[in-house]
């Protein structure tokens, strides 16, 4: 086993199990933590699959801004551990059965796929250098459309907060 | 000729639009000349016809009735020997009856008066279309047409609601006759791709056994709704609620006759299924004894008399079916003459008897209605068979070809004879004889009637009386019976292989068995007595419960089964099925409801399911 | 492009149009103003009159059918606006802001018409579903509005969820976002492929309400305001469908045998779930929330033939439900009482009005001379020329004949019943659009070549 | 390493996401469940971006670039989408004073 | 060009009427339409067949495969005229009724003339659909704001009914367009059609339902005397005399010619249910109390004579049922008006609260009289003359084996018809007068002319049917030759 199949396991597993913490977790910012573990590790795996600029970005973007303002609604609402009303067990476990099901459906459809990556770290996509040039070439359309996502979401914001 | 020859028909049809659409503003007088008249130029018509000698086979085509394709029915008369003779009958008796009418109806509003004679020429006008037609369909224009207004007749008093139910079942059970009729003229059309008689005769080879035995029964089934033979009988005796002179024209003298006429016409296809022929013998012998039992207790004088018909015709229908056409035809003939004389007869009575029916409460009116009662007595000779008087050889003639035939027959008709002179005598002698019963009221009202009334009874009591020669057997003329001779080219006479003193005897035996019938019923009734009850009797009365038995086997089970099937059938199987479809719609719309909770959860949830089926569809199923 | 850009300017203009004009009226003349010039940008192009030339580098193509339904989307947001804009007051006090979002979702709309890759079609979705979260929760003081906005929310993020992992494994099978390329890697059928595909058509499904995925539909369409309701049902549905159908025309068209069975039994499960159940809704607009899912399952008919037919007759279809939905919506949102009982003996009192609800009603029934009717009939006739389909056809005709029973309850309810009269206020504008948009049904209904000419020509 | 452990850790990454969805009703978790699905898309990109620049970097050195952008738009987008969504969160916390998914349940049948 | 007026008058007519909003001067209009459609019927009657200006074609839907084709060939002739006869008739009988808002009810009854006239002349399939359901819509409307107590629920009923049939037909009529080589709606494409048999089997059942459901044929029924008990009686005539007729039309011209294999090999099916039909609505019609449902089973009764006659593909049967069409349409027509008339004057259809009317109006009396005896297709009423070549159709039938057992049962309804029709005269005309009908008055002038006028026509054609199987002739030669099968029968 190289250094990076150690680093990958290692990665998923951590990623996984604090993904099953973050579904399971009574407190709602515990849930919160788990799930900036797992933004972690996937960026890990950005960083083992040398797409170094979006390794930085989700933990600047996700990790950094998205949960600090879950934590922050969490705060606000001053949600404690027993604020949560649980679901009905028979509910609980069809759901668990089905996603598992689905799943093993996925996976029983999917392990057919084989391509080797040689070479995790190598290419030089992930740079922010190479990745700026195609986006304003190739995809400056998409992303001047995206500044009207960003307004409508604002102007929704707005809408929503501002009182009457 | 020939357009002398459409008048025929045409002239009472326009006496019947006439007095039809002018019932409110005509006076009875001028109704009842139109409606005499129009007939009587129409009898004088056939008269040049007959004298002229102008009948012949061949059609007379006016113009196509329908004609569609292969379909061919032209609107044709066929005026030959036979037609001429009925044409005679119809417009001869028919005026005779009109007339009577006038007086007989007298009473009568003025519209009803002339309702009453629209009614009585479209009659005539049916049933001439009826024996002038040269092809079947158009005999069954005539044969409905005669059941229209022999239900129009029946139903005349139409405020009666037991009249109104007689009608009905006159017209109904003529109907079921007419279906088969119907069925038969399909029949011929679909083998021969024709109904004209000539056409049909000259190629009777060409149909095989069972078509012809096919065709020529259902024909008889409607014979036997026309006729009043069993099993479709029961609607004649209850057809006298019409008023009486409607009952000797039509349901004696002619319209009953369209069944004889109808086989005596096909002859040819009768002749060839010799099956049929014995199903008709024995349906008419069967009848004429039936109706012959129950005449013998019927105590209304015109159902004696309706019953009477019933018996005679079934004689008629033993002639046909021993192939005896002319002898049938002979017997319709003389038939017409005295139960039409017997019918008007006894409406001289009752119009006499201010109304009374039930000879029970009549007696003595001898010397009253002299006139009324010297032509009964005729009538009654005549139709008892006692020579020389036209109903001995009109039944003689029957009888004999009977005897040839099958001796059962024979048997039959011969105890119906002696039945037939017993109850007529039995009527005549409680009528007439003994004291009177009625009221005191009825006493004084009681009067010969008018001359417009007793004249048809004089001269049809001629024509009683002499009407038999014409047809006067071999034994008795040389150069054979004239009638037969008349008729050959339309109808074959039976050819006789009886030795002529068998003729006689066997004429003896009937007019003794005849004689003395009478002589039992003077002994019995020529004083009145109250009948005893006897058990037979009392079936005797109430027709052997025929009425019964048809209510009970059919008019019920169908009504019962109109029933089920309207309240049963229909609304809780056809229509809640189909409203069941809606509601199920409805239903399934009120539990798919059940499926929109409100819950983001169960949504969520039934979509990965959903989902993961079509996963486990696609990925694992399909392949 | 005329329209999308044009319709975005709109939108910040109208943003702003709030601090600009005191007057609701002033907004409101402003938004139409601003329509009517994006609609008749929109026309221009269609006859090769392009105000910005930008090279899209393949990401968006408008082309005719493109084209057509912006046209069509813009002028059914016209007739919207001016049926039903005065009703937006009704909802909350941010009127200019309402106008901007729905120029935000014409926008949106224009890109989902004309998108030629995946990643404009999840912005085009996108930027089509954020404004109607906040458009649906906008009457904050009603526990409805808020319910249905959260519930839509938070559904529509789990189907972008979908979605986007469709396209991952599309991505994953094929290497690239492009409609074209994609269809030309679709040679060789992968797992990763179908997998993505069926990831997408869920997703899209639910974007079109779709049964088995349709479960917001019913209670986000009650609980919104009425007025946005209408917007929501018509407009943007129709424009999921266009994405649908150029999305599987354009990029799996080749691999049909693979989801065409998934899709038949889509469309079946949706006419079925949508017609019974609004057999039994005692409330109008529920009723009507319904009726829109059904008639998703005649357009998903248009997915499953995927012909020339069909792509004519979806345009079609939009067109006439449009119309016919925005009508009656416009009417209900004047109305106090939703319940069909609300509408005894409207006819009585307001012939005209109820005469044209009857137009739209046929309409949206299919009964012949009114455009519902050939958009219908277009959909059977596309999905009988693809053949081996007729028990599908056929079990579409007799869910369309339940369709009848709720459409004719409004009309009894109108016609036949008597009830108190409601005191709804109509101007001589209103009645006078409305009867033409009723007229414009039953013109498309006879000459439906005025539609469709465009697309030829 | 296999291209296939990634997809499948990318999965269970997201059948997780969709548990949770299904397991929870604290609006929040669930609205964060469906950001872990989004960051599960996210990580299967990235790799498949990477197998494909593998594959075609002979022909073309930046193919594969795509992937790891179309990651930065859904970054774009959960960003829009999270603000949207905690706007509604609060405002529904504002007025039910609950975030229990359930809570709601007015709109039904 | 005529042709076209005959549709025109109709619809423009209606859409006036609609504009009026004045009873009185609605009606008058309305009826004065109608009186012009006849003119027009009648000028195209006189015009030599195949003239220019009974046909009319214009492009329409060409996308679609579909133009807009009308033509006036021999059935239509005969159907249109029915219609334009009829609904003078019905306005002059119907004068006194006072609907509310007249001006609609009598704009809805034009614009269903013309749907009808329509759905006779159209010579597009397409077209022929589109009408089929124009003539149905304002029917609804009319059923549902004129007619009686249960109106609502009833007249929904038949629409979801009517409706779903032609939806299949719908399907049906689209297949064919798919397998006609020049993707076309019109006619002539689809009688070139020589689909194979499972194709055809098929198709069959898609059309027949929904004429089946029209005309109506046993177990498709149920919609019907509820429909005809509940409409106001202005429309039930238009029901029962004219629209039940497109049913019979739609069988013959779209589905005998089109698809002969089926029509040959579903006849015996078809025919038995006819025939079980007749009998089971004759012997329901015996049970009825209410004028108008027993006049409604009646009319099933032969309307399943006809159905029947149509798989028995004979020449003599056709033409028999063309005339039958026809004349029943008139006679029912009649028994409509009599209905309306006692109705309006006693305020109940019951038989039994009825009883002795004949002695207080004996004018209608003898109408009724006659127009029921035509319904009992007595000889020289034109209905005998159309039964009569119906049963022999059926009887010499070749393409069934069960001919003459099918003529024997379906004759029995001549009985049964017997029965229930005499049962109506006599309960309703007969005995006694009683506390509701006492103060009987006779009919009014109006009223007398449209039943003369209906008598007159019942008798006219009874004794001298050749001018209207004259129509037809040519129409019903082509038919059959379209649905030759003979090479099948061995």
């Amino acid at each position: 086993m190289s250094i990076t199949q150690i680093l990958f396991w290692t990665l998923s597993i951590v990623a996984l199990f604090s993904a099953l913490m973050m579904i399971t977790s009574k407190n709602p910012v515990y849930s919160v933590l788990w799930l900036i573990v797992t933004f972690f590790c996937i960026s890990g795996h950005y960083i083992l699959l040398n797409a170094q600029f979006l390794a930085i970005v989700n933990i600047i973007v996700y990790a950094g801004a998205i949960m600090v303002l879950f934590l922050f609604v969490i705060m606000l609402m001053n949600l404690g551990k027993d604020t949560e009303p649980q679901k009905s067990k028979w509910l609980k476990l069809a759901s668990a059965v089905s996603g598992g099901c689905l799943l093993l459906v996925l996976i029983a459809v999917l392990r057919k796929t084989e391509t080797h990556m040689a070479d995790l770290t190598s290419g030089e996509i992930g740079l922010i250098q190479n990745l700026g040039k195609v986006l304003f070439n190739q995809y400056v359309v998409p992303f001047e459309i995206s500044s009207i996502l960003f307004l409508s979401a604002m102007v929704g914001a707005v809408v929503i907060g501002k009182k009457e | 000729m020939n357009k002398l020859i459409a008048l025929i028909p045409l002239l009472p049809f326009i006496g019947f639009l006439i007095n039809g659409l002018g019932r409110k503003y005509l006076s009875k007088g001028l109704i009842g000349i139109i409606g005499c008249g129009t007939v009587l130029v129409s009898f004088i018509i056939s008269l040049m016809i007959f004298f002229n000698g102008s009948y012949s086979t061949t059609p007379i085509h006016y113009f196509n009735f329908i004609q569609a394709g292969t379909l061919k029915i032209p609107f044709a008369f066929q005026i030959d020997q036979l037609s001429t003779l009925f044409l005679l009958i119809i417009t001869g008796v028919g005026f005779l009856i009109h007339v009577y009418s006038t007086s007989y109806m007298h009473e009568e509003k003025r519209e009803h008066f002339g309702r009453y004679f629209s009614y009585l020429n479209l009659f005539v006008f049916s049933m001439l279309l009826l024996v002038m037609g040269a092809n079947y369909v158009i005999m069954f224009i005539g044969w409905e047409g005669v059941g229209l207004c022999s239900y129009l007749l029946i139903g005349y008093w139409f405020k009666n609601t037991n009249y109104n139910n007689a009608a009905n079942k006159a017209f109904i059970m003529n109907r079921i006759g007419d279906l088969g009729f119907l069925l038969a003229v399909f029949w011929l059309f679909a083998k021969l791709g024709t109904a004209n008689y000539t056409e049909v005769f000259a190629n009777v080879g060409k149909l095989s056994s069972s078509d012809i035995i096919g065709i020529t029964i259902l024909l008889f089934v409607g014979a036997t709704g026309k006729s009043a033979q069993i099993p479709l009988y029961t609607w004649l005796p209850d057809a006298m609620a019409g008023p009486t002179p409607v009952s000797a024209l039509i349901h004696a003298a002619t319209m009953v006759t369209a069944g004889i006429y109808m086989i005596a016409r096909s002859n040819a296809l009768y002749s060839a299924a010799p099956l049929t022929q014995n199903i008709v013998a024995i349906i008419g012998a069967a009848t004429a004894l039936l109706a012959a039992t129950i005449a013998l207790k019927q105590n209304d004088i015109k159902k004696v008399l309706a019953y009477s018909t019933v018996s005679q015709l079934g004689y008629m229908f033993l002639a046909l079916g021993t192939g005896a056409y002319v002898a049938a035809v002979f017997h319709v003939m003389t038939h017409a003459f005295f139960k039409a004389l017997l019918f008007l007869g006894s409406g001289s009575v009752i119009h006499a008897m201010s109304g009374e029916q039930d000879i029970r409460f009549m007696g003595g009116l001898k010397n009253k209605l002299k006139i009324t009662y010297w032509t009964f007595l005729i009538g009654c000779i005549a139709i008892a068979g006692i020579p020389p008087f036209s109903g001995f050889f009109s039944k003689d003639a029957i009888l004999l070809s009977a005897f040839e035939h099958n001796k059962f027959l024979y048997a039959i008709g011969l105890i119906t004879a002696a039945l037939t002179a017993f109850y007529m005598f039995r009527l005549l002698f409680i009528t007439f004889y003994g004291g009177f019963r009625g009221d005191e009221e009825q006493r004084h009202h009681v009067h010969e009637s008018p001359a417009a009334m007793t004249v048809p009874l004089v001269i049809l009591a001629v024509f009683s009386i002499i009407g038999g020669f014409v047809g006067v057997p071999e034994v008795f003329t040389h150069g054979g019976e004239k009638l037969a001779a008349f008729l050959s080219p339309v109808v074959p006479s039976a050819t006789h292989h009886i030795e002529h003193s068998t003729e006689i005897l066997l004429m003896s035996l009937t007019t003794g068995i005849a004689i003395i019938a009478i002589l039992i019923a003077w002994m019995r009734y020529r004083t009145y007595k109250e009948e005893k009850y006897t058990a037979f009797g009392k079936v005797l009365e109430n027709k052997w419960y025929v009425d019964e038995l048809y209510d009970t086997l059919v008019s019920k089970p169908i009504n019962k089964l109109g029933g089920i099937a309207n309240n049963y059938f229909e609304k809780l199987g056809i229509d809640a099925l189909v409203n069941g479809v809606g509601k199920l719609v409805t239903y399934g719309g009120r539990q798919l409801r059940w499926l929109q909770s409100g819950l983001v959860g169960n949504y969520l949830l039934l979509m990965v399911l959903s989902m993961l089926l079509f996963f486990v569809l696609e990925f694992f199923l399909k392949r | 492009m005329n329209a999308l850009i044009l319709s975005a300017i709109s939108a910040v203009i109208m943003m702003f149009s709030g601090f600009m004009f005191k007057q609701k009226s002033a907004v409101r003349s402003l938004a139409i103003i601003l329509l009517v010039v994006v609609t008749i940008a929109n026309m221009l192009e269609m006859r090769g009159v392009a105000f910005f030339h930008i090279n899209t580098i393949g990401m968006l193509a408008f082309d005719r059918f493109a084209l057509l339904f912006s046209l069509i989307a813009n002028l059914s947001t016209l007739v919207f606006f001016l049926l039903s804009s005065k009703d937006m007051e009704k909802v909350g006090v941010n009127y200019s802001e309402y106008f901007a979002l729905i120029f935000f979702i014409l926008s949106g709309v224009v890109i989902s018409a004309s998108f030629k890759s995946l990643l404009l079609l999840f912005l085009g979705i996108e930027i089509l579903s954020i404004p109607l979260y906040i458009l649906t929760g906008s009457d904050k003081r009603n526990l409805k509005s808020i319910e249905a906005s959260l519930k839509y929310f938070l559904m529509g993020s789990f189907s972008t969820g979908l979605m986007l992992m469709g396209i991952a494994l599309i991505y994953g099978a094929t290497g690239t976002f492009r409609l074209d390329l994609i269809e030309f890697a679709t040679g060789n059928t992968s797992l990763l492929l179908i997998a993505g595909v069926m990831m997408l058509l869920f997703a899209l499904s639910f974007k079109v309400s779709a049964a088995p995925f349709h479960f917001w539909t019913p209670d986000v369409y009650d609980g919104a305001p009425t007025v946005f309701t209408s917007f929501m049902a018509t407009i943007v549905k129709a424009a999921g469908f266009i994405a649908f159908m150029r999305l599987f025309d354009e990029a799996f068209g080749n691999i049909r045998p693979e989801w065409r069975l998934i899709v038949a039994i889509i469309t079946a499960a949706t006419l079925f779930i949508g017609n019974i159940t609004a057999v039994f809704q005692q409330s109008v607009k529920r009723m009507l929330a319904y009726s829109s899912i059904a008639q998703a399952g005649f357009m998903m008919l248009s997915i499953y033939s995927l012909n020339a037919d069909a792509k004519e007759g979806l345009l079609l279809y939009a067109a006439a439900y449009s119309l016919a939905t925005i009508g009656i919506f416009s009417v209900l949102i004047k109305m106090k009482d939703y319940t069909f009982d609300g509408f005894n003996g409207f006819a009585k009192h307001q012939p005209v009005i109820a005469a044209s609800l009857v137009v739209f009603l046929l309409s949206l029934a299919g009964i012949p001379l009114t455009a519902g009717f050939l958009s219908k009939f277009y959909m059977l006739r596309a999905t009988i020329a693809a053949g081996s389909s007729i028990w599908l056809v056929i079990f579409a005709v007799l869910m369309a004949a339940v369709s009848v029973y709720y459409y004719f309850r409004l009309i009894q309810a109108m016609y036949f019943k008597d009830g108190m009269e409601q005191s709804i206020e109509i101007s001589q504008g209103y009645k006078y659009t409305l009867v033409s948009v009723a007229a414009l049904t039953i013109i498309l209904g006879v000459f439906p070549n005025l539609l469709t000419y465009w697309l030829y020509f | 390493m296999d291209i296939k452990y990634y997809i499948f850790l990318s999965i269970a990454l997201f059948v997780i996401g969709i548990v949770g969805v299904l397991t929870r009703r604290n609006t929040i978790i669930i609205f964060m469940c469906i950001e872990l699905m989004l960051n599960a898309v996210n990580l299967l990109l990235v790799s498949f971006s990477k197998m494909h620049h593998i594959a075609n970097v002979a022909k073309d050195p930046l193919a594969g670039s795509d992937g790891q952008l179309f990651v930065f738009f859904i970054m774009v987008v959960a960003a829009a989408e999270v603000s949207v969504g905690l706007a509604i969160i609060v405002m529904m916390f504002r007025n039910t004073h609950s975030i229990d998914v359930n809570f709601l349940n007015r709109l039904k049948h | 060009m005529v042709v076209l007026l005959l549709i025109l008058i109709p619809l423009i007519g209606g859409l006036v009427s609609f504009a009026l909003k004045e009873g009185e001067s609605a009606k008058t209009w309305s009826l004065l339409v109608s009186i012009a459609t006849l003119a027009v019927s009648l000028v195209a009657l006189a015009l030599p067949d195949h003239a220019p200006s009974l046909q009319f074609s214009a492009g329409w839907m060409g996308s679609l495969g579909s133009s807009f084709t009308i033509k006036l060939d021999g059935m239509s002739q005969l159907l249109c005229l029915l219609t334009a006869i009829s609904y003078p008739l019905i306005f002059i009988a119907t004068w006194k009724t006072e609907y509310r808002k007249a001006y609609n009810f009598y704009a809805l009854m034009l614009l269903t003339q013309a749907g009808l006239i329509g759905v006779f002349t159209s010579m597009d399939a397409l077209l022929f659909y589109f009408f089929w359901e124009l003539a149905l819509i304002p029917v609804y409307f009319l059923c549902s704001q004129w007619g009686g107590e249960r109106r609502i629920p009833v007249t929904f009923k038949f629409f979801i009914y009517t409706f779903t049939g032609s939806v299949l037909m719908l399907i049906g009529l689209l297949y064919l367009y798919f397998q006609t080589p020049d993707r076309s709606f019109s006619i002539e494409s689809f009688y070139r059609l020589d689909l194979p048999v499972k194709d055809q089997y098929f198709v069959f059942w898609l059309l027949f339902v929904a004429f089946a459901v029209k005309m109506p044929v046993f177990p498709f029924h149920t919609w019907q005397p509820d429909t005809y008990e509940q409409s106001p009686t202005a429309t039930t005539m238009v029901l029962s005399g004219i629209m039940v007729k497109m049913g019979v039309f739609g069988v013959i011209r779209w589905v005998l010619p089109v698809l002969p294999i089926a029509a040959y090999s579903w006849g015996d099916f078809v025919m038995s249910l006819a025939v079980i039909g007749i009998i089971y609505a004759s012997i329901i019609a015996m049970r009825q109390d209410d004028l108008k449902r027993l006049i409604a089973y009646s009319s099933i009764a032969h309307i399943g004579l006809m159905a029947a006659t149509i798989f028995a593909e004979t020449e003599s049967g056709l033409q028999g049922v063309m005339m039958q069409m026809f004349n029943h349409g008139i006679n029912i027509l009649g028994l409509w008006i009599v209905v309306e008339l006692i109705e309006r004057q006693f305020k109940t259809r019951k038989m039994s609260e009825l009883g002795g009317i004949a002695q207080k109006a004996p004018a209608l009396a003898i109408l009724f009289v006659i127009i029921a005896l035509a319904n009992i297709s007595l000889p020289l009423t034109n209905a005998f003359v159309g039964e009569f070549m119906m049963f022999n159709g059926i009887f010499s039938s070749t393409v069934t084996k069960y001919n003459i057992v099918f003529a024997a049962l379906a004759g029995i309804s001549i009985i049964l018809a017997a029965v229930y029709t005499l049962n109506m005269i006599q309960k309703v005309l007969y005995g006694d007068a009683n506390a509701i009908t006492a103060k009987a008055h006779d009919i009014s002038i109006n009223e007398k002319f449209s039943l003369g006028a209906i008598v007159l026509l019942i008798l006219v054609f009874g004794i001298y049917p050749q001018p209207l199987l004259n129509l037809t002739d040519g129409f019903v030669e082509t038919i059959l030759k379209e649905a030759n099968v003979a090479y099948l029968i061995k």
